[in-house]
């Protein structure tokens, strides 16, 4: 499955700040009325633990290949005229952007859908993990718990 | 008996001190092969919580490990 | 009815160009993950008509309070950091940004629920008109219908 | 008798062919005082597809008109 109708679909890892300006004009279009955002920034502070900053790594070729697919399936469920996706990996502080999405769409319904669809998805299935560092206690990996699932080992 | 190599990431490659290694296994799906480096390394998660990829990809566990391939097990992800 | 967390709720009308860059910076804080925004461009289509450009019109004093009612509505509803929208009014050429919409918070849900908030209630209440411009005829206020309402006279 | 003024936006501005004007009116209420300005400029909007301000707030139809108060009568609106 994948977009029917001419548009841009794209997803990649950052190793570097994310410069969303240009990010953004890329999903210009004329007869685009509506862009939707979405970015993801470091919290100071994560189930109640003060977080001093945090290191993302990913598997990077397959990280990659299953962000193009989510944009994709946005590109094809979505009217949208551009979606894209900015995931950032290595050393973040606290305020820094970790994620960016934006869509552009003829409609807002479908900019605003898009963008939701691909945060979401990225969130569960782009293989990128999140090594956070406290103020008051060690670093740890984070493997969220899926509803359901088997308390995670010691 | 095929030569894979294996990758870990976040915890599991904490766990098992390496990012990658090679191995022979005689195993007859990357169900089986996770069992052998989860008994090697005394690895704690339980399968069920993992997902596993051969050479870039989602895969089964009930594949064959493929001669040559490279194969990851994937703890749950938290990107975002 | 009114935000009970120390929250920005701002809602301004622009009379010339919107400078996105700070607008996003003042809703940057360190409890926020989260980071939803929302613009509408001006289309070269409206009803499959060819759009020039157009132009807003504004009754100013009751669409800045009703702006600011309806931001403030969004602070109080959802958890949000932050909340803004800034609404041109004036001439606007096709692909110019006619509104803009940001919320912050510390989780997703609230950001893109604010955000979507504000810009269907700015779009239903704030007395604000636009006039458009056509390549193939006469241009003309736009008065859209609503749901089972009379037909628009002549 | 109150003395009000009466604002017209957007295609309302276009049949008056004003934007401000000011009124003695005896109505008893916003709507007489809207019927009262349609009469007079033949506009053919149906009060039901319209609302009411007076002095920058909404307001209902069955308000008497505040001396010295501004009317406006508020077209749908094409914002956003």
């Amino acid at each position: 499955m994948g977009p029917t109708r001419s548009c841009t679909a794209r997803f990649e890892l950052a190793t570097s700040d994310i410069d969303i300006g240009p990010l953004r004009e890329g999903l210009l279009r004329d007869e685009a009325g509506a862009y939707a955002s979405f970015e993801g920034w470091i919290r100071n502070h994560n189930d109640g633990r003060p977080v001093s900053g945090l290191r993302y790594e990913a598997y990077a070729s397959l990280a990659v290949a299953e962000g193009q697919r989510i944009v994709e399936e946005a590109a094809g469920r979505f009217p949208v005229s551009g979606v894209h996706c900015v995931h950032r990996v290595g050393e973040l502080p606290v305020g820094g952007l970790a994620v960016w999405v934006g869509a552009s769409a003829a409609h807002r319904d479908a900019a605003f859908d898009a963008c939701r669809y691909v945060i979401d998805q990225v969130k569960l299935r782009v293989p990128i993990w999140k090594h956070e560092s406290y103020t008051d206690g060690p670093a740890q990996w984070l493997h969220p718990d899926e509803p359901g699932s088997p308390p995670r080992p010691a | 008996m095929a030569k894979v190599a294996l990758l870990y990431f976040a915890s599991l490659r904490e766990a098992t001190g390496c990012e990658r290694e090679e191995v022979e296994t005689g195993a007859a799906d990357l169900a089986g092969l996770y069992a052998e480096a989860a008994s090697r390394h005394g690895l704690q998660w339980p399968r069920e919580r993992l997902r596993v990829a051969m050479d870039g990809a989602f895969a089964a566990w009930s594949e064959p490990p493929r001669e040559g391939s490279e194969v990851a097990f994937i703890p749950p992800v938290s990107g975002g």
